[in-house]
């Protein structure tokens, strides 16, 4: 359940549509079904009040629509952020790749999300979903109501949520939170610990469901590339169909290292896989490699700062060290 | 497709003992775009290079490949040679087939095999090279020293004296810099005013110098060649062109009570005045800060007696923009702040000194016309104690010290200990030392000298603690070759403090994109073999602000830099290496990563307009190489996410067909 | 195997996190230190005596008691070494040697028997307690 | 690759121009030995070599990589090597993550006065690869001769 209410969230945007702040707000509105909530421009009250949405499904990171959305008019636009989105949204000013004057960012408190699969997982044939004494009531087709554990159904990336803290905003609504002591490493760790082979049968099987749809680089707020390196011929990679096991290591690897230290860890990517594998994984393990190696830094947390990839000391340990090292930084 | 023809040379037996050349010869023949392939005995011959030309005219080829020794031997040779052929001397690639197959592989099948594919790799590459042309940019012929002091005019004197215009920019009022505060010159001894002052006057009347006093520079723009430059000329509310330097007015300003900086503040001045007797340019200057005119618009006494009527309250700042094909840094040193000594006592007693105050106080023309005497009371001091090393080779903290050894500090303390002993032998002279360092030309012998004949002691261990006790200073010591903890009463406490690069070169190497360590010296473009470049083109290195030196070694890195001005300015035009790295705009999404691993700031970022598909335009930030900049190192094509930067000469599918030439 | 020395040097460089290769020899501990004169062996010489394996000497001399822990050679070096923290874990080791020997209070009952002295054990106790 | 079936292992080698190269020039002067396996493409700065020319290596059937650069410090672009130094770091680290054997990738600094350590360099390479025997695990089928 989350603290702050949509109408609090209809009310902000209406005032701001009203008042001339701005001339459309980037939020939520109903998909197909209650768990596929979509992004959406609205531009009145009337659809505000008709369609916005804000629920436990509100997972889409916005920061990645500002650089479309901004380009668009000389008028400013506004848009709802998520703590975590809020590191996106640095990381993007970072990189130039909005007019901060044209967006005007509303601060909004997160519960956590829910995780559609494992909901799906649950409950057979969903029909509805709502949320019932802080608990998530599904109304089925062939089991009637079932009701699950809020905190069983949370996504993955709000378990192990990394902060609380708004990191950019222009006004926030309710309270800030705090960065978090999160547990994101450790399944990167329980990876480091396996043997090679272990490793090898592990990402085998995982990366061989990949069927190159590119939903995760397309959601993706630091994939921002005029033409992706995956569909250029020139590139000498570009490779739009899954051919066999090294074309998925391929595109995986250089996804990932296309986004080392520019990865915020907002876990879009996993999200948006039809195929549920956790991309975040691969991010993660870079971030981890790069908070042991190199000193802490976490991406968009403060915009403009310079991304370990792109800084060195006279002091760095060597490639050969760090391997060796494997899973003992941290 | 490129025509390309393939000539293997046998280098007599160096290659064609191990290497089958003919087969190497023969199979490079089927390789894509391949249309003559031969074989010579000596490739880079008179008679080899006919065959290339002849080649090359025959089949009208587009690119060579030649199969031979290390491209570092002939690869100019045959760039040559194809551009007297009238081929562009960027598609010629060599295979290393001596160097790195021939003399290290034994047998004749292994070594011929591993040549083939080098071959293949090479015209793999060429298959994709193109025509490269180097980049011309004009060269502005002035220079622009930045930095007075005897590093920045003896760089300007000899750039001068090869008849280019230079302009020297000084943030104080006048020229000199620390040597006109010194009193005398190790090892020699001679006083630092009768060397230095001659070459001020020299600059002054030089026909090719300007000199910017008073003034610092506030922004830098454009590259090697053609460099734009701001110079803020700070208002000193005396008219330059009218002021004779005669000094009425620094005789009559009321105002008395100003710390004079030339004497490290143990006198006063007036608030018009003019640093030194001998300063260049002779011209006062008003110091706002304490100017009662200026202040509260009550006094005008210096405009009353100035007859030459060369007072100007009403004067602002003024920027001056010039165009510079060559900058130097000569921006110097100071010495660190002695105020986190807390064991020194320095900021408890007059008494403790450092030794830039030392210089002052046996100067001639310092606060005590020469005469030692102890800062408090103005007596004689009878025990000295010199405490080397003070703030250096400290690595504990940062904040209090710095890591790095001063260089200087050794002789200066031999000069003070063995100039205090001549003038004044009932003076008992301590110098506490961790080592002496004397490597310098008659350096050692001038310590011993100090020691030998002098009769300076000097005390092996640091001095641990001073202490202020009636009149007298109280240190604390260990003697760490006899074991003993000394404790002397000395009158004058000396400390040879640290120095750091002047506080202006951190946001002037910002401004010219020069690189620097981590303490502030600028970094060269090579430590041994370019040390008085930054490897930023057309910035070099004078003096101090690249590490802490001597005089002598400051005048002779002073010349080295000006030699290499010189060379740069002497030249109409700069051909740059056409290995350079390109964006391509219809890729880059400004993200400006590139930017931030480029070692030269080669690259900027503007906003460009895009037309669309749908007939509307788009502003959108790009990155933009200055070729005349980019050295082409390749750093940024591979932070370069989006594939829109590439290196030319070295592009991504180059380095690629090469790969899947060698893995095939 | 490390033999005794290279046990005892290893075991006071832990102890103390002092590394003293650090140190330069400029001596500025011992021309700081309050206690000098007190002492056989100055702060400086701990610091090289540790790093040579002359560490026997150094827990056979008074020094080891006569260092005041005031730190002031800590504050001053140059160097970062911080000697007076070798000092303090040379002195360690040596107490920590008489801890594992003495007898406590506890333990005296459970070795009395009639063959030996009660007054034996007291004495050792007091002995080796102070 | 086999040959009379004994496993001969296909390296490529980057190396800058400035430094390594010369380095394996010097080898050569010096007639330093070490296996043919070995081939070199020559590339301005270390940092010049992109994670994909290496993955691309292993693609096409290389079954070791290694990039030889300046001594950090020596850079003769004053820091291409430091960059070279985080990015293989964390490539491969990751190739490490991914389960492919860790001795198939390394980074050596070379200078040009170092023949001698690139042969060895090279022969020790070389060594560690055959052992691991063919890349089995970076190999793309459709490359397979």
């Amino acid at each position: 359940m989350q603290e702050i209410k949509r109408e609090d969230l209809i009310a902000k945007a209406a005032q701001l549509l009203a008042d001339g702040t701005v001339d459309r707000v980037i939020g939520w509105k109903k998909g197909e079904f209650d768990y596929d909530v979509t992004p959406a421009v609205f531009t009145s009250k009337e659809e505000l009040e008709n369609e916005f949405v804000w629920n436990d499904f509100c997972g889409a990171n916005f920061s990645k629509y500002l650089r479309k959305e901004a380009e668009k008019t000389e008028s400013k636009a506004a848009v709802f952020l998520k703590p975590c989105d809020t590191y996106s949204f640095n990381q993007l000013l970072t990189e130039h790749k909005f007019d901060r004057e044209k967006v005007y960012a509303v601060g909004v408190p997160c519960n956590g999300m829910l995780d559609d699969s494992k909901i799906k997982a649950a409950a057979n044939g969903i029909s509805s979903v709502s949320e019932e004494n802080g608990k998530v009531a599904v109304e089925t087709l062939y089991d009637g109501k079932i009701t699950l554990e809020r905190n069983e159904m949370l996504a993955e990336r709000c378990v192990n949520c990394k902060s609380k803290k708004h990191v950019a905003y222009d006004e926030l609504l309710g309270e800030d939170g705090e960065v978090l002591d999160s547990a994101r490493f450790d399944e990167v760790a329980k990876i480091e610990a396996m043997s090679a082979d272990e490793r090898f049968a592990f990402w085998q099987n995982e990366l061989s469901r990949c069927i190159r749809c590119n939903a995760c680089r397309n959601i993706c707020p630091a994939c921002t590339c005029e033409k992706c390196v995956f569909d250029n011929p020139d590139s000498g990679v570009e490779n739009k169909a899954i051919a066999d096991s090294f074309e998925e290591k391929m595109f995986h690897i250089i996804r990932a290292f296309h986004v080392v230290g520019r990865c915020t860890d907002c876990g879009e990517c996993s999200r948006v896989c039809p195929q549920n594998i956790p991309l975040h994984l691969l991010n993660r393990k870079f971030i981890k490699d790069i908070n042991g190696f190199y000193g802490d830094y976490q991406a968009g947390a403060e915009a403009g700062s310079r991304a370990p990839i792109v800084d060195f000391t006279k002091e760095d340990l060597e490639p050969g060290e760090a391997v060796e090292r494997g899973g003992e930084n941290a | 497709m490129q025509r390309i023809g393939v000539f293997v040379c046998h280098c007599g037996t160096n290659i064609a003992g191990t290497i089958d050349v003919k087969a190497v010869a023969e199979a490079l023949k089927n390789e894509p775009g391949v249309v003559f392939s031969t074989d010579y005995q000596y490739m880079c011959s008179q008679a080899g290079q006919d065959i290339i030309k002849n080649a090359i005219a025959e089949h009208k080829l587009t690119g060579i490949v030649v199969c031979s020794c290390s491209p570092r031997m002939h690869e100019n040779t045959f760039r040559k040679t194809a551009a007297a052929a009238g081929l562009n001397s960027y598609m010629v690639e060599i295979a290393n087939i001596r160097e790195q197959c021939s003399w290290v592989h034994k047998e004749m099948p292994v070594g011929t095999e591993k040549a083939i594919i080098l071959g293949k790799a090479a015209v793999a590459k060429v298959n994709l090279n193109a025509p490269l042309t180097p980049g011309e940019s004009p060269v502005t012929k002035r220079a622009l020293v930045i930095g007075g002091g005897i590093a920045g005019i003896q760089t300007a004197l000899d750039i001068a004296d090869a008849g280019f215009p230079v302009d020297i920019v000084e943030t104080k009022p006048t020229i000199g810099g620390k040597m006109a505060q010194l009193d005398k010159t190790f090892p020699t001894l001679d006083c630092a005013a009768c060397i230095l002052t001659p070459k001020m006057v020299e600059v002054a009347q030089h026909e090719n110098i300007r000199i910017f006093s008073y003034s610092e520079v506030s922004e830098i723009k454009g590259f090697v060649g053609n460099f734009d430059v701001t110079i803020k000329r700070r208002a000193r509310y005396v008219k330059e062109d009218l002021c004779t330097g005669c000094g009425a007015c620094t005789e009559k300003c009321p105002q008395k009570k100003v710390p004079n900086e030339f004497n490290l503040g143990m006198d006063n001045r007036r608030a018009i005045y003019i640093p030194f007797a001998q300063a260049v340019p002779k011209v006062a200057t008003i110091d706002a800060d304490y100017c009662t005119m200026l202040k509260t618009g009550k006094c005008g006494v210096c405009s009353k007696v100035c007859t030459a009527g060369a007072i100007d309250y009403q004067a602002k700042d003024e920027f001056v923009e010039e165009k510079y094909g060559a900058i130097v840094a000569a921006t110097g040193f100071n010495p660190i702040s002695m105020d986190k000594f807390d064991e020194y006592a320095y900021s408890q007693s007059k008494d403790v000194i450092t030794s830039l105050e030392f210089e002052r106080l046996t100067n001639a023309a310092g606060p005590t016309a020469g005469k030692l005497l102890r800062p408090s009371d103005g007596e004689h001091p009878h025990t000295i104690v010199f405490v080397q090393c003070v703030g250096s080779r400290c690595a504990a903290c940062a904040e209090k010290g710095k890591e790095y050894c001063s260089k200087i500090c050794c002789m200066y303390t031999a000069k003070h200990a063995m100039l205090t002993r001549d003038k004044y032998p009932d003076t008992d002279v301590y110098v506490f030392y961790i080592d002496v360092r004397t490597p310098g030309k008659a350096f050692d012998e001038f310590y011993r000298r100090a020691v030998e004949e002098y009769g300076v002691h000097y005390i092996k261990g640091m001095v641990g603690k001073v202490s202020p006790e009636g009149n007298k200073l109280k240190v604390q010591a260990s003697d760490l070759i006899a074991g003993k903890q000394l404790h002397i009463d000395a009158d004058l406490v000396v400390l040879a403090a640290a120095i750091e690069p002047d506080k202006s070169a951190r946001p002037l190497a910002t401004m010219l994109t020069a690189s620097m360590d981590t303490n502030d010296f600028f970094t060269e473009a090579h430590p041994k073999l370019r040390p008085v470049e930054s490897p930023t083109a057309g910035v070099f290195l004078s003096g101090t602000c690249q590490g802490p030196k001597d005089i002598p070694e400051t005048v002779s890195q002073a010349g080295a830099a000006a030699s290499k001005v010189i060379g740069l300015l002497a030249k109409d035009k700069l051909t740059g290496n056409p290995c350079v790295a390109h964006s391509d705009e219809n890729m880059c999404n400004g993200c400006s990563t590139c930017g931030n691993v480029c070692p030269y700031g080669a690259i900027t970022y503007e906003d460009k307009e895009f037309r669309m598909p749908d007939r509307t335009t788009k502003m959108r930030r790009i990155a933009v190489v200055n070729e005349a900049v980019c050295q082409g190192c390749g750093c940024c094509t591979v932070a370069c996410m989006s594939g829109a930067m590439d290196l030319k000469g070295f592009m991504n599918k180059q380095i690629m067909a090469e790969v899947d030439a060698i893995c095939k | 195997m490390l033999n005794k020395t290279e046990r005892q040097k290893e075991q006071i460089l832990r102890m103390s996190g002092v590394n003293p290769l650090k140190c330069m020899r400029c001596g500025k501990c011992s021309g700081t230190c309050p206690s000098y004169d007190e002492m056989e062996y100055h702060p400086h010489q701990f610091v090289y005596m540790v790093e040579t394996g002359d560490i026997e000497t150094l827990r056979n001399s008074d020094s080891i008691y006569k260092c005041l822990s005031c730190f002031a050679c800590v504050d001053r070096c140059p160097r970062g070494v911080e000697p007076a923290k070798i000092v303090e874990a040379v002195r360690l080791t040596v107490i920590r040697e008489k801890g594992a020997n003495h007898l406590t209070a506890n333990e005296i009952p459970a070795l009395l028997d009639d063959e030996t002295p009660q007054q034996l054990l007291m004495s050792a106790m007091r002995k080796y307690s102070k | 690759m086999q040959v009379n079936g004994e496993f001969k292992p296909l390296i490529v080698a980057f190396c800058c121009n400035w430094c390594s190269y010369a380095g394996a020039d010097l080898a050569g002067n010096n007639r330093l030995n070490y296996p043919a396996e070995v081939k070199i493409i020559r590339v301005p700065c270390s940092c010049r070599v992109n994670p994909m020319f290496i993955l691309r290596a292993f693609q096409r059937g290389a079954d070791g990589v290694i990039l030889c650069g300046c001594h950090p410090g020596d850079c003769h672009y004053t820091s291409g090597n430091y960059y070279t130094r985080r990015r293989m770091a964390l490539l491969f680290s990751m190739l490490d993550y991914l389960g492919i054997e860790k001795e198939r990738t390394r980074v050596e600094w070379v200078s040009a006065a170092e023949g001698a350590k690139f042969a060895a360099t090279m022969n020790d390479f070389v060594e560690k690869v055959t052992a691991l025997g063919e890349n089995k695990r970076l190999e793309d089928l459709r490359c397979k001769k």
